[in-house]
């Protein structure tokens, strides 16, 4: 059997498997873990050939005449599934914590999700065609639904219900006409190299067209289709980190990039992707202006996230071979920053059950390694070095500025100063303020080990791509050169 | 004689002989393995008869050896052998499972008579589906259709016998429809088979019988289908009549009624007439989308599971009729797909709802009060009958039409017909009306999965007798939404052949 | 109305001659007009009109339930039954030409078991009918 | 005829509804003998004025025998009626004239049946049991249908129907 | 327009019972109604297989013109099916009576309206 296939049978396997050791925690976790570790050992496999320009394909069955369910392994989808498959492994050390650590129900449901998300994450990375991809990016959606609503109080299921209300309709209104157009018009829905749209296709078709991929991917949280990733808060920390960093909003931004690179091809797109500059500059801003108002922790982040993911878009409409590696590597840095955030954040709750920003005065004496983390984390997302943020902010920057998009230079320049406004004070705050008065009374130490684990693994990976970004380079280079 | 070529006549006369032997013999167990065994020889026969009608194109049965117009002919073309197949798989999937459901919702006395009228209905419908003869239809329209008001006054409500009733009334006027619809054909024509008065219409094309003739059709026809706003009779109905009756008919019965328009309108009466002489298709248009919108609407505020999922079958039969509209290959094929697609898919959902009232009249003393899946107390199901709800959910996604499922097929085939017409407002307003599908199938997710069940019930599930049949039908919509080869395939072929014989 | 003396003795003379006359629509209808639809009905009647003078109960010794019953579906399968021999004999479905070696004959062979069928369902149904709304209410006389 | 149906529509005591009904269809046989239907007009005058109308006696005894006032002036179903009126005049005024012999039905298809070449005087018994058999045969199966579907629906059950009549 | 008196005849009796069935709220009367609205379309079929002159299609050699036999079998066919639909009808119709105690539609809609109010307020 295939690395390819393995990909896949391997985390269908393990759901199936934790479904089984529903009865005894210990031995599901453990089938969690294996699964995980043998998923990123395969997806590795795939990494030589890939990087030595082989295109690993695998075709499942005709699903339309003329249309199949087909993956065909690329460098992005690659650089995606290391991410997915590499992440899942410390997000299941530190899901193991969390859950126990807050004696959460419903664990097994959890775990099968969770491994089911990571399957549907994996196809869309390796998807071969539209078609494929939309195929996914849907189940990812169904999948992820049950994990929003874990909780199943009211606020979850009002949670659960924006969450799939805006991806299930935006992908039906507008992703779905999408797909069908492009094949309509192209004929064929297979991701190529340069593009599949007709060449003599005129300028307001391709607008239009762009326009239903970029708001038909809700998962990329374009504004004004943002609201779901604050709603989906009340999901249980793993999973916020799931979403924002694992699988959810990087198949939407990756799957941004890849229609641009692959369905439309940069130079048809040449005159029209201004308004999308515009927009996700606009969503920069914005997005980073709420979350510098917002008090809850995770609620900041959400928003971080929003402006991060606009980031990608920015830099895939600047459609200079530059900006699109930016592109790729921002999904990569940005995905170890926001994890590491967000482990740092529940390992908060579970300690010192603190959820608000203005609670963590001195905390940082409590918690030296867990804030320690989270500095590293925010200093990559406003983009300072030793952190993994710089090396693609710079990309994009110097694109931008090459091309002479001021306005873009505008809005990255601002958004570093927001980004360093709404995390800086936290870090200060966490390290020089005193502790609280009643804080003082309850002592507590740092979360339990796997959280921590998890957390400081992210962190290094963080400063690692940034000293060692060279291989991630060498594997997102063909994307342009070819 | 060799029974390949007599296939046709086998189709309906063994499904047909299944019934008096059944009342002859007044024993519930003997008439269930008679009727089943007429059912499935019915599928049997399907079968061979989708080969030879993939071999011939068309296969011609004369009954009595007359040869028409004089005689009555049977002639399976490519729409005629999917439709036989749909019907046939449906009761054959269904009959099995009516035994372990009547069980708890019929009176033990009556059970051979039940299986009586569901092989009358089997064979009145395979008989309307298969004849090449105008007034053949009637006759076998009537017998499907009394049959099925018996069918559904069997059921245990008593809002049952006033649903039937009611069902009787529209239903026999709109049989009286048709029949003047055929009556002006028939007095300009002077012949009663299809193939034959189509050709002679051509030369009284337009005359004004033809045009009345073609409303009455179609009223008539449309009363059959439950097309908004003619399907008042249809929620109760579906509503009361015992589960397996409801997924019998929600499969088949609707759907044949299509299948006699599209005849008419594309084999008979020919797309310059129907599509050029008269605002049939912006009628047919409108209605489609009130039913795509009014009906799902409603659909989401109905407090009764099989309610809520009534009026979904009228917003789905509305895609059917507006792939019909386009008078396009592409179009027809869309109706044809989404035709035999949610038929499936709608058998699936009421038999697994069949399974829920089973298991909750366990709970409940035998014979007590019949089971109302008010929303109320389905709270927390899916720990109670994971299977069933599981499988609900997976029809529902074919209902909203998520890709991997039938549905989505159906979805996309009547979005590249409307895209070929460039008609891009009806692409949004297919795609907006299946938003409200996921809110009708949501209510029930949520209600089932995220509210906490009233008392700690154990785990109950439907006895296997109701779960295969039913997940039988679940796995189709699963199959049929990734192996397309065979529905989009035989539909395509089905769809050229009509418009050809229309043109 | 059962103890009425004209009555009975008027019903006790009729009734055989309604039943003749039904036989003869019955076999005539090749000649006349009739077949076995009206045979079949005045046959019904004819009973009819003995449980009404005489009472359902004794209708119901002369005509038991059981037997209408039988009736209803015996009809439709001597009917089919015909169709089949016709299939069984190498013809089509209701192929009367292949029941006799003469095919004339043949017709005439099929019309008369069908026109059998038909007379025999029919008679069944009508007495069936007439039983349930009778049996029904208060038990005693029916409809009419 | 006309009379019949019109005062029939307006009484509202069935009993009478019912005698008018049966003096309607005597009527219609009537019409029909002198149109040369003569088998229809037996069956008519067979079914119509005599089963039906005891069927109907028989209904009306285990019922109430006084129709309520109707509620609401019906005009939604007027408008429909005429609506459908209107279109069967529009066909029926293009249908070929009474008794024209030049009509399709009379050039088409009957003329073969007329030529007796089974042996059958009455051509209508012929064409019922043998041109078009099978669909005497399907009404066959109808009346079978009702008669089953009657048995079905009024026999005496020995367990009462689901506990819903409160 | 006199060549087409009967038509006009036939639609009358027809409208007249379609508008019966559609406005009477008697059940039995509805069926009443309907058994009109069927027999007057039996006109429509037999009227024109008349032919001036000609007898009933019983073939005799003093005879030679034949009125045209094929409506009669479709409307006999007809008349059965109507018959079987009238009595199917009524049965239910008993029924109906037996269940609620009544046979006028709205009283039954009151009653079945109520059950479902119950049921709601139950949920």
């Amino acid at each position: 059997m295939s690395a390819l296939q393995l990909a896949f049978v391997i985390p269908l396997l393990g759901a199936f498997g934790i479904a089984l050791a529903d009865r005894q925690p210990n031995l599901r976790e453990s089938v969690t873990l294996v699964t995980a570790v043998l998923l990123f050992g395969t997806v590795l496999q795939l990494l030589d050939p890939v990087l030595a320009g082989e295109r690993p394909e695998l075709t499942l069955f005709e699903l339309l005449p003329g249309l199949s369910i087909a993956f065909k392994v690329e460098p992005l989808g690659m650089l995606f599934g290391l991410i997915a498959s590499g992440l899942w492994i410390v997000n299941s050390v530190y899901s193991i914590g969390y859950m126990r650590g807050n004696k959460e129900q419903h664990q097994t449901r959890f775990y099968v999700c969770f491994a089911l998300s990571l399957v549907s994450a994996l196809a869309i990375a390796f998807a071969g065609n539209l078609l494929t991809l939309f195929l996914f990016y849907e189940v990812l959606t169904l999948m992820t639904y049950p994990l929003v609503t874990h909780a199943g109080t009211d606020k979850a299921r009002a949670g659960g219900r924006t969450y799939l209300a805006i991806l299930m309709g935006t992908s039906i209104l507008f992703l779905l006409p999408a797909v069908i157009y492009v094949w309509h018009v192209a004929g064929t829905t297979d991701f190529t190299a340069g593009g599949i749209l007709p060449d003599d296709m005129e300028g307001g078709a391709v607008s239009v067209l762009l326009a239903l991929f970029m708001f038909g991917i809700g998962k990329a949280a374009l504004m004004p289709f943002h609201r779901w990733l604050p709603a989906a808060m009340v999901a249980p920390t793993p999973v916020s980190a799931l979403l924002h960093a694992v699988a959810v909003v990087k198949a939407g931004v990756f799957s941004v990039v890849k229609i641009v690179v692959y369905v439309f091809g940069l130079d048809i797109l040449a005159g029209v992707t201004d308004w999308l500059v515009a927009l996700s500059g606009f969503t920069i801003v914005a997005a980073s202006i709420v979350a510098l108002s917002a008090d809850n922790l995770k609620r900041r982040l959400a928003y971080s996230t929003v402006s991060q993911l606009s980031y990608v878009i920015l830099a895939a409409a600047l459609l200079a071979p530059l900006s699109i590696i930016g592109a790729a590597l921002h999904i990569a840095t940005h995905a170890f920053a926001k994890i590491t955030l967000f482990f740092t954040a529940g390992a908060i709750y579970t300690a010192a059950h603190k959820t608000e920003v203005s609670q963590l005065n001195g905390i940082g004496r409590r918690m030296p390694w867990t804030m320690a983390a989270f500095t590293i984390g925010a200093l990559s997302l406003i983009g300072i070095p030793p952190a993994a943020g710089f090396v693609s902010k710079w990309f994009i920057l110097g694109s931008a500025a090459e091309g002479g998009h001021y306005l873009a230079v505008a809005v990255l320049v601002g958004s570093t100063l927001l980004n360093a406004a709404y995390f800086l004070p936290i870090v200060h705050a966490a390290f020089f303020k005193p502790l609280s008065a009643e804080d003082a009374h309850h002592p507590h130490g740092e979360a339990p080990w796997p959280m921590l684990l998890a957390l400081l693994t992210t962190a290094a990976g963080t400063l690692a791509l940034f000293f060692f970004s060279a291989p991630l380079l060498r594997l997102v280079q063909p994307l342009v050169s070819a | 004689m060799s029974i390949a070529a007599h296939l046709p006549a086998l189709q309906v006369v063994l499904p047909l002989l299944s019934a008096p032997l059944a009342v002859l013999l007044r024993h519930g167990g003997l008439a269930f393995a008679i009727v089943t065994a007429g059912a499935w020889a019915a599928f049997a026969a399907a079968v061979g008869l989708w080969l030879q009608a993939g071999e011939l194109g068309v296969v011609s049965y004369h009954i009595g050896s007359w040869a028409p117009p004089w005689g009555i002919e049977y002639r399976v073309d490519r729409l005629a052998s999917f439709v036989l197949l749909l019907v046939s798989g449906t009761a054959a999937v269904v009959l099995p499972y009516s035994r372990a459901s009547i069980e708890r919702e019929i009176p033990r006395e009556q059970h051979y008579l039940y299986y009586a009228m569901f092989g009358l209905c089997l064979a009145g419908l395979l008989g309307i589906t298969i004849t090449g003869d105008a007034f053949n239809i009637f006759v076998f329209l009537e017998i499907s259709s009394l049959s099925t008001y018996v069918l559904i006054a069997l059921g245990r409500d008593r809002r049952a016998l006033a649903a039937s009733y009611r069902y009787l009334i529209m239903g026999t006027i709109g049989a009286t429809f048709i029949v003047i619809g055929i009556g002006f054909l028939y007095l300009m024509t002077g012949t009663l088979n299809l193939a034959d008065m189509a050709e002679r219409l051509r030369a009284v094309e337009s005359s004004r019988p033809a045009l009345a003739a073609l409303a009455f059709l179609t009223v008539g026809i449309s009363l059959k289908l439950a097309l908004f706003p003619l399907h008042q009779w249809l929620p109760n109905a579906y509503t009361h009549a015992p589960s397996a009756v409801t997924a019998f008919l929600a499969a088949t019965a609707t759907k044949v009624s299509v299948y006699v328009l599209i005849r008419f309108w594309f084999s008979v009466f020919g797309e310059t007439l129907v599509f050029h002489n008269l605002p049939l298709p912006q009628i047919m248009l409108l209605l489609s989308l009130a039913a795509m919108f009014a009906a799902s609407f409603i659909a989401i505020f109905q407090d009764n599971l099989k309610r809520l999922f009534a009026y979904s079958s009228v917003g789905q039969i509305g895609y059917i009729t507006l792939g019909l509209h386009f008078d396009s290959v592409a179009g027809l094929t869309a109706s044809i797909v989404h035709l035999f697609n949610h038929g499936v898919t709608k058998a699936a959902i009421f038999l697994l709802i069949g399974g829920i009232v089973a298991a909750s009249a366990a709970t409940t003393a035998q014979g007590a009060v019949s089971p109302r899946l008010t929303f109320d107390r389905l709270a927390g199901l899916a720990k109670r009958m994971p299977l069933t709800c599981f499988g609900i959910v997976v029809a529902g996604l074919s209902l909203i039409g998520v890709p991997g499922t039938a549905g989505f097929i159906s979805k996309w085939t009547l979005i590249v017909a409307a895209l070929e017409k460039e008609q891009y407002w009806l692409v949004g307003a297919i795609l907006l009306s299946s938003l409200l599908a996921v809110a009708y199938v949501w209510r029930f997710v949520e209600v089932a999965y995220f509210k906490p069940a009233p008392k700690a019930s154990g785990r109950q599930e439907a006895p296997p007798g109701l779960l295969i049949p039913a997940w039988l039908l679940v796995l189709a919509t699963i199959w049929f939404g990734l192996d397309t080869s065979f529905t989009i395939g035989t539909a395509a072929e089905a769809a050229q052949q009509l418009v050809r014989v229309g043109k | 109305m059962k103890n009425d003396l004209v009555l009975r003795v008027v019903g006790k003379l009729l009734i055989p001659f309604i039943l003749l006359f039904a036989v003869y629509v019955q076999f005539h209808g090749d000649f006349g007009p009739g077949g076995g639809f009206q045979a079949g009905t005045i046959f019904a009647a004819g009973i009819v009109f003995h449980a009404l003078i005489f009472g359902l109960e004794r209708a119901r010794k002369v005509v038991p339930d059981a037997l209408v019953e039988a009736m209803l579906a015996a009809g439709v399968l001597l009917y089919a039954g015909v169709g089949v021999a016709g299939l069984l004999l190498g013809g089509n479905f209701l192929d009367y030409f292949v029941l006799d070696a003469d095919p004339i004959h043949g017709q005439h062979r099929g019309i008369f078991w069908v026109e059998a069928g038909v007379a025999v369902t029919v008679c069944g149904v009508m007495l069936k009918i007439f039983y349930m709304f009778a049996s029904r209410g208060d038990g005693s006389g029916g409809g009419a | 005829m006309l009379m019949a149906v019109i005062v029939l529509a307006r009484t509202r005591n069935l009993f009478a509804v019912i005698v008018l009904s049966g003096i309607y269809s005597f009527l219609m046989a009537t019409l029909l003998v002198a149109l040369d239907a003569v088998d229809v007009a037996m069956t008519e005058a067979a079914v119509g004025a005599g089963v039906s109308t005891v069927l109907l006696l028989g209904a009306l005894r285990l019922c109430r025998s006084e129709e309520a006032k109707p509620a609401h002036r019906p005009w939604l179903p007027l408008a429909l009626s005429l609506a459908t009126a209107a279109l069967l005049i529009y066909g029926a005024l293009g249908l070929p004239d009474f008794a024209d012999p030049e009509a399709p039905i009379h050039r088409h298809v009957a003329p073969r049946y007329l030529e007796n070449e089974i042996d059958v005087p009455n051509v209508v018994t012929a064409v019922l049991a043998s041109f078009r058999g099978y669909d005497t045969l399907g009404e066959t199966t109808v009346v079978f249908t009702a008669g089953a579907g009657i048995i079905a629906l009024l026999r005496r059950r020995k367990s009462k129907r689901g506990g819903d009549e409160k | 327009m006199i060549g087409h008196f009967s038509h006009v005849v036939t639609v009358l009796l027809m409208v007249a019972g379609l508008y019966v069935v559609m406005a009477r709220g008697n059940l039995i009367k509805k069926l009443v109604g309907l058994s009109v609205f069927q027999t007057s379309v039996y006109l429509l079929y037999i009227a024109p297989g008349k032919l001036i002159g000609g007898t009933a299609p019983i073939l005799a050699p003093q005879y030679t013109l034949y009125s045209n036999p094929l409506p009669h079998v479709l409307i006999l066919t007809a008349i059965v099916v109507g018959v079987a639909t009238l009595a199917l009808g009524l049965a239910i119709a008993v029924r109906i009576k037996e269940t609620y105690g009544t046979i006028e539609e709205d009283e039954i809609i009151a009653a079945d309206n109520a059950v479902q109010d119950a049921e709601d307020a139950r949920s």
